[in-house]
């Protein structure tokens, strides 16, 4: 039972200086978790910066993701991370458009809109699930990365020293960062389906506040946010 | 059983304390006192008084007679410098540090709540004269410290000068490798992996300038010379602590660290000084780095560029430790070698263990 | 419950617009330079990067996140705090780039 | 009608959602003080047995032999050993006594109360935040039996000696079960601080502007602020030490020859994870000191009859303390191999921090100036923090001085500074919450307060004496996590010193049973409060009713129409106004203070 029910119960006098930005509990609370998560992904973020300038070298990001799989060649540089940000930022909009389908107490199209949303998450899980195999198929590890100096090498050349393998920290920051990024994107896809679920049977209808659609939306869109910056920093710098 | 019963009759202790308490407040609350605070309220103030006059007693005497042992006698040109920072940093702490601690308590004494007293407290809720006044005049006093401190910093922390002379420690679990150039004045190659049970710091023969260079057990420097030491981890965290020299560096592994100063004090010199014909410098570890931590002790001998020269010239190379057949030994057999090498003190066990392959922890 | 009229269909749509101009804008730019104008300062492409993604994550705070629509003390209190990563990253940049002339120098 | 709800609703609630699930703020409050006090005693317990070692370093004592089996072999602590005492110490101390100890009980129990809440924001979560760190304190506790002995690679877990089981026993299972508890602390503190920051922010009563709340509820506003915002650092730190030490990879690890064989990671870094560990670990220790000054303000305000001393100064000084406590972490770091340029940024930073310091330390002793100081257990405690806390904070300005920190870093100075700083006066604030707030815990029951005397005067002199003399053997340049001395001609001629300050921690270790029993006993046997508001104090926990029940106030809760500090005011009637009395003719006329 929230405190502010038990207030209700008790006896009410959440006029004058209550709530004063406006924003009740829930969502306020939402803000906050965010926001230590930021910093959460920030560190993590940091700790990429970080150690980039204290290598040498790094790998051209052109040179790295320049396939799209199920498509033969290396010639389509950034052309799959830009499908996959389009789905995320797609499954932003169709979330937003949820939140405003609750405000406006449409039960149909928030339920249309969380569908799509789903569906959106779902892609670009499978879609990091792709990027992950092939990049691993390529041969980076945590323990190698194949993306050196003189372009693809493997793990045997190097091992014989006729070629020069790329910072190891390159792969294990993209699969650590990534991956925490898709440990986010997977729970807000659990998160939103339990939320279809309630909403299909009804329990925001009832109560007559759809407010868990908007704070489950932040948490959403806080996933897109991070996308920006992982996006930033593998893809493009 | 004994225990048992310890812990019965302490048990028992508090309560009977307890009840001693309880009495105690009550007898203050039947004499018809509001509250059992007037009562008390004059022996906490005296006691709080009693305090003050022993705490601040107690300081000053104290460091009087352990002022001798505060910062062991500096031996090197920037220690003097941190020093005289400590100092200066000492006497203006120390002026606030008993200013607030006496107003604190002479403030409680003074103005306690007496028995029948009718006064009133003072209602002075703020004054932004003063607010402004104690803001202030504690930021000039540290902006000064800092003007100092951050010039003493850049010095300590600058390149170290034209005519230095170089050495090198590795840190390892538990002691210390020292390695001295050589003739060439240079240092050869190391990599990690090269490590085993001969090559302690996986020294690279193949480099030329690796081949000459010294392996010492114990350290030796020239006095009035400027010394820059390479620090270098093998395991974990180490740091290379000269408290005698005010030098102390972490020792990182994959990460090199530095450090240089000039020593100006010789052992002999200090030996007279302090009237101890068994002293030495010592070099410890400050960086928690496993169970032997407190164990890491090696000397460190200061003497003149000559002496210097001469012990240098008695040390063993790495190559000869390394490969013995291929880098005979130039002078010493390699019995006397041991003999020099190895210091007569309980680290001993750990140099053994570093010339044979029983490097393993258990 | 907080201003949910100031939202619009328009606004998101505009939005999604926007995200993906920049975005496919931040692609091109990368492409074309890092394919014809390999000699183009670094420094300068990573800074125009960094701009371009910041504004794009202004838009999903402001509109998606519905900062924009929020009281000005519920903004502040809950973005404020980022303030502090700013010397956090300036730091810890100086300090691996540090580590890097560290070992080329001493190492 | 409100009033019978409320006392149905209490009725309702069987045993376990009482006193063991309990949503209510108050039960959490006092769950979170008791495990806390079971830690303490653990924690203190650990320093009484690594001070025997270092005390009497050549003794023997039989009943360690007894007590600890192989860890005290001949009735000696062996190295190991004595490294898993100092780092569980403080583990236990920092997190679990001082952060979950001392936050959990006083935010728990004082937002709602003072703010006017009936309870907090998200009940359920401050419950959840409370099991969490039980489940924390289970793992660590039983941490403490693994065969191969505790974390030992110190409280900060500074890798490569963290992340390699060969370099340290404790580095194994007990590492790995030292993260676990630490994670599922994070959650707790992260679930503790969201409600915290958000209760305080929209649940105050009607007139309770952000000005008009007591010191108490800035302080863990502010804490619970650089909970959300640091905590996570650290999780972040964790995660990549946990890949380091299961999966190989090398973000803290390079070059490392260890156990006879040559590791494969290369290219990471010791150093970062020292900075990422302080960014959480400077502000922690913020998270510390920060309700205890909080709890300070109020206690020395209501017991000196005077209103404190620079109410807006207080608050200001506390968000820059606040500030500064994210921007200043490397001065952990300055002999760490730290570039030495940002080394004189931070110096920089770090000395800045003095300023509020001091400010808070003349407020504090301005507000006691012409009082009517009224010597509780609670004031005492009070007193005694302003003192350590200015004995502690001096010194801190010696070790922010990069310079200065050449020879002092890691070295015993340190060890009485942040002891003297952060835990004596954390502990002292802890203290005074304790005894000026029973009689809210516990139903209107009093301590013994002749009791809380002697427990004060023996803590305060023991602490004193076990913290000062470090400052001596730290001058000497003696490294701290030193298991013996004897093998340094420099650092074994402290025997005496060592042995005093021994002494004085087993007798200040034995004082704190004083608490304890009367804590205890005083939840039976204590003396009934004659009136809701035994402390005459002005805040609105005093006007709830002795009952506890979910929502503090029967009927409305109280409208608020002056700030907390109204103490001997001219013209009224008693020394005190409790916020609730209406602003007069006279007073709405004159400026306000707030």
């Amino acid at each position: 039972m929230s405190a502010e029910a038990i207030t209700q119960k008790v006896g009410n006098i959440w006029g004058g200086g209550t709530r004063p930005f406006n924003v009740r509990y829930g969502k306020m609370m939402m803000w906050f978790f965010l926001i230590s998560d930021a910093f959460t992904f920030a560190t993590l973020l940091i700790v990429y910066g970080t150690l980039r300038f204290s290598a040498d070298w790094w790998p051209e990001p052109l040179n790295v993701f320049n396939t799209i799989p199920g498509v033969h060649g290396n010639s389509y540089p950034l052309v799959f991370v830009t499908i996959m940000t389009f789905i995320l930022i797609v499954s932003s909009v169709t979330m937003v458009l949820a939140v405003y389908d609750g405000h406006h107490g449409n039960k149909k199209g928030v339920i249309k809109w969380m569908v799509y949303t789903i569906i959106g998450g779902a892609a670009f899980l499978g879609c990091q699930a792709l990027e992950w195999t092939h990049l691993i198929h390529e041969g980076l590890s945590l323990y190698f990365n194949p993306f050196g100096p003189d372009g693809l090498v493997t793990k045997e050349a190097v091992m014989a020293g006729t070629a020069v393998a790329g910072p190891t920290h390159f792969g294990q920051l993209f699969f650590f960062i990534t991956g925490f990024h898709g440990t986010h994107v997977l729970s807000g896809v659990v998160i939103n389906i339990i939320i279809l679920v309630n909403t299909v049977n009804g329990v925001y209808e009832k109560s007559g506040d759809y407010e868990m659609i908007e704070k489950v939306g932040l948490y959403w869109h806080f996933v897109d946010l991070v996308w920006v910056f992982v996006f930033l920093l593998f893809y493009l710098i | 059983m004994a225990y048992l019963i310890g812990g019965i009759v302490f048990v028992l202790v508090l309560v009977l304390l307890y009840q001693i308490g309880t009495v105690f407040d009550l007898i203050a609350i039947n004499k018809g006192q509001d509250d059992l605070y007037e009562k008390s309220n004059k022996y906490n103030a005296l006691f709080m008084l009693g305090f003050m006059v022993t705490f601040l007693v107690g300081i000053v005497w104290s460091s009087v007679a352990y002022s001798d042992t505060f910062l062991p006698e500096s031996s090197s040109e920037h220690g003097r410098l941190i020093d005289e920072m400590f100092n200066i940093t000492l006497f203006w702490t120390g002026i606030i540090f008993f200013i607030t601690q006496i107003l604190l308590f002479i403030f409680a004494f003074k103005y306690r709540m007496q028995k029948g007293s009718k006064r009133k407290a003072l209602f002075f809720p703020e004054n932004d004269t003063l607010e402004i006044a104690w803001t202030v005049v504690p930021a000039i006093v540290l902006l000064g410290l800092l003007v100092i401190g951050v010039k003493s910093w850049n010095k300590v922390m600058s390149p170290p000068p034209a005519g230095s002379i170089e050495m090198e420690a590795t840190a390892y679990q538990f002691g210390w490798i020292f390695r001295y150039p050589g003739a060439d004045g240079k240092f050869g190659k190391r990599d990690y992996k090269l490590i085993d049970g001969t090559n302690s710091i996986g020294l690279d023969l193949t480099d030329e300038a690796a081949k000459d260079d010294i392996y010492t057990s114990d350290v030796f420097l020239p006095v009035d010379v400027p010394t820059l030491v390479k620090i270098r981890a093998r395991d974990v965290l180490h740091n290379f602590y000269l408290p005698h020299f005010r030098v102390k560096m972490d020792a990182v592994p994959g990460i090199p660290t530095r450090f240089w100063f000039k020593p100006d004090v010789t052992t002999v010199e200090m030996r007279e000084n302090m009237k101890d014909a068994e002293f030495e410098y010592e070099l410890a570890c400050a960086e928690m780095c496993g169970a032997g931590h407190y164990n890491m002790r090696r000397t460190v001998t200061i003497g003149t560029m000559e002496e210097f020269e001469k012990w240098l010239s008695e040390q063993v190379t790495f190559a000869s430790l390394i490969d013995p057949d291929k880098y005979a030994m130039a002078e010493s057999t390699e019995s006397e070698m041991m003999e020099t090498e190895m210091p007569s003190d309980s680290i001993m066990v750990e140099n053994q263990e570093l010339t044979t392959d029983s490097l393993q922890i258990n | 419950m907080s201003a949910e009229g100031g939202i619009t269909k328009q606004i998101i749509m505009k939005t999604l617009v926007i995200l993906s101009v920049v975005t496919i804008l931040e692609i091109g730019v990368a492409l074309i330079i890092g394919a014809y104008f390999p000699t183009f300062p670094k420094w300068l492409l990573n800074l125009f990067f960094v701009v371009l993604s910041l504004l794009k994550a202004f838009y999903i705070t402001a509109e998606f996140m519905h900062m924009k629509y929020e009281t000005k003390g519920f903004v502040f209190w809950t973005l404020i705090g980022l303030v502090l990563l700013v010397w956090f990253i300036i730091a810890m940049l100086y300090e691996g780039n540090s580590w890097l002339v560290n070992n080329s120098t001493w190492g | 009608m409100a009033d019978t709800h409320a006392h149905g609703h209490h009725h309702e609630e069987s045993f376990i959602s009482k006193y063991i699930f309990s949503q209510d703020h108050k039960m959490i409050a006092k769950q979170f003080l008791i495990t806390g006090i079971i830690w303490g005693v653990i924690g203190g317990l650990m320093s009484v047995l690594f001070r025997l070692q270092l005390g009497w370093p050549l003794e023997k004592f039989p009943i360690l032999e007894t007590l600890l089996g192989h860890w005290a072999e001949g009735g000696q602590i062996v190295p190991e050993f004595y490294y898993a005492l100092v780092t569980m110490h403080g583990t236990i101390l920092v997190f679990f006594v001082l952060t979950a100890g001392l936050s959990g009980t006083f935010a728990n129990l004082l937002i709602p109360y003072q703010i006017g809440a009936r309870d907090m924001a998200s009940p359920l979560l401050n419950m959840l935040s409370f099991w969490f760190f039980f489940l924390a304190s289970a793992i660590m506790f039983y941490s403490l039996f693994l065969p191969h002995g505790p974390a030992a690679g110190g409280w900060t877990i500074y890798p490569p000696l963290s992340a390699l089981p060969q370099a340290i026993p404790g580095s194994g299972d007990g590492m790995t079960f030292w993260l676990i508890a630490m994670a599922l602390f994070i959650v707790s503190s992260l679930m503790g601080g969201l409600n915290y920051v958000v209760t305080i922010l929209n649940m105050r009563t009607k007139g309770m502007s952000m000005t008009r709340m007591p010191l108490t509820i800035w302080a863990i506003f502010f804490t619970a602020i650089i909970g959300v915002l640091s905590f996570p650092a650290l999780l972040a730190a964790a995660l990549l030490l946990i890949f380091d030490r299961s999966f190989g990879t090398s973000f803290y690890l390079a070059d490392i020859f260890i156990g006879g064989e040559a590791l494969p990671q290369v290219g990471g870094s010791p150093i970062l994870f020292q900075h990422l560990f302080w960014f959480l670990g400077h502000p922690e220790v913020y998270i510390v000191i920060l309700p205890a000054m909080g709890i300070v303000s109020e206690v020395l305000s209501t017991n000196a009859r005077k209103p404190i001393f620079g109410y807006m100064a207080m608050i200001y000084s506390i968000l820059g303390i606040t500030f500064l406590s994210f921007i200043v972490w490397a001065h952990h770091m300055f002999m760490s191999g730290l570039n030495p340029f940002i080394g004189s940024i931070f110096m920089v930073l770090t000395i800045i921090i003095a300023v509020p310091s001091a400010v808070k330390v003349f407020n504090w002793i301005a507000t006691i100036w012409k009082g009517n100081i009224r010597f509780t257990p609670a004031m005492l405690f009070a007193i005694g923090f302003v003192s350590t806390f200015i004995a502690g904070g001096v010194t801190g300005i010696f070790l922010g001085n990069s310079t200065i920190d050449i020879q002092l870093h890691d070295t015993y100075f340190v060890v009485a500074h942040f002891h003297i700083v952060m835990a004596l006066s954390a502990i002292f604030g802890m203290f005074a919450g304790v005894y000026h707030w029973y009689p809210k815990l516990f139903h209107g029951r009093m301590m013994n307060s002749h009791m809380g005397y002697l427990h004060f005067f023996a803590t305060l002199l023991t602490a004193y004496g076990v913290f000062w003399p470090m400052h001596y053997i730290g001058m000497a340049g003696v490294p701290r996590r030193y298991y013996s001395f004897e093998n340094f001609t420099t650092f074994n001629q402290f025997d005496g010193l060592n042995a005093f300050i021994s002494a004085c921690a087993i007798i200040g270790f034995a004082a704190q049973f004083i608490f304890i029993a009367n804590f205890f006993l005083s939840i039976f046997w204590g003396r009934k409060s004659k009136t809701l508001n035994p402390w005459n104090s002005n805040t609105l926990e005093w006007t709830t009713p002795l009952e506890h029940f979910h929502g503090n106030w029967p009927g409305e809760i109280p409208e608020v129409h002056r700030w907390a500090y109204d103490y001997s005011k001219p013209g009224a009637e008693n020394d005190y106004i409790p916020q609730t009395t209406p602003l007069t003719e006279e007073e709405l006329k004159e400026p306000a203070h707030h």
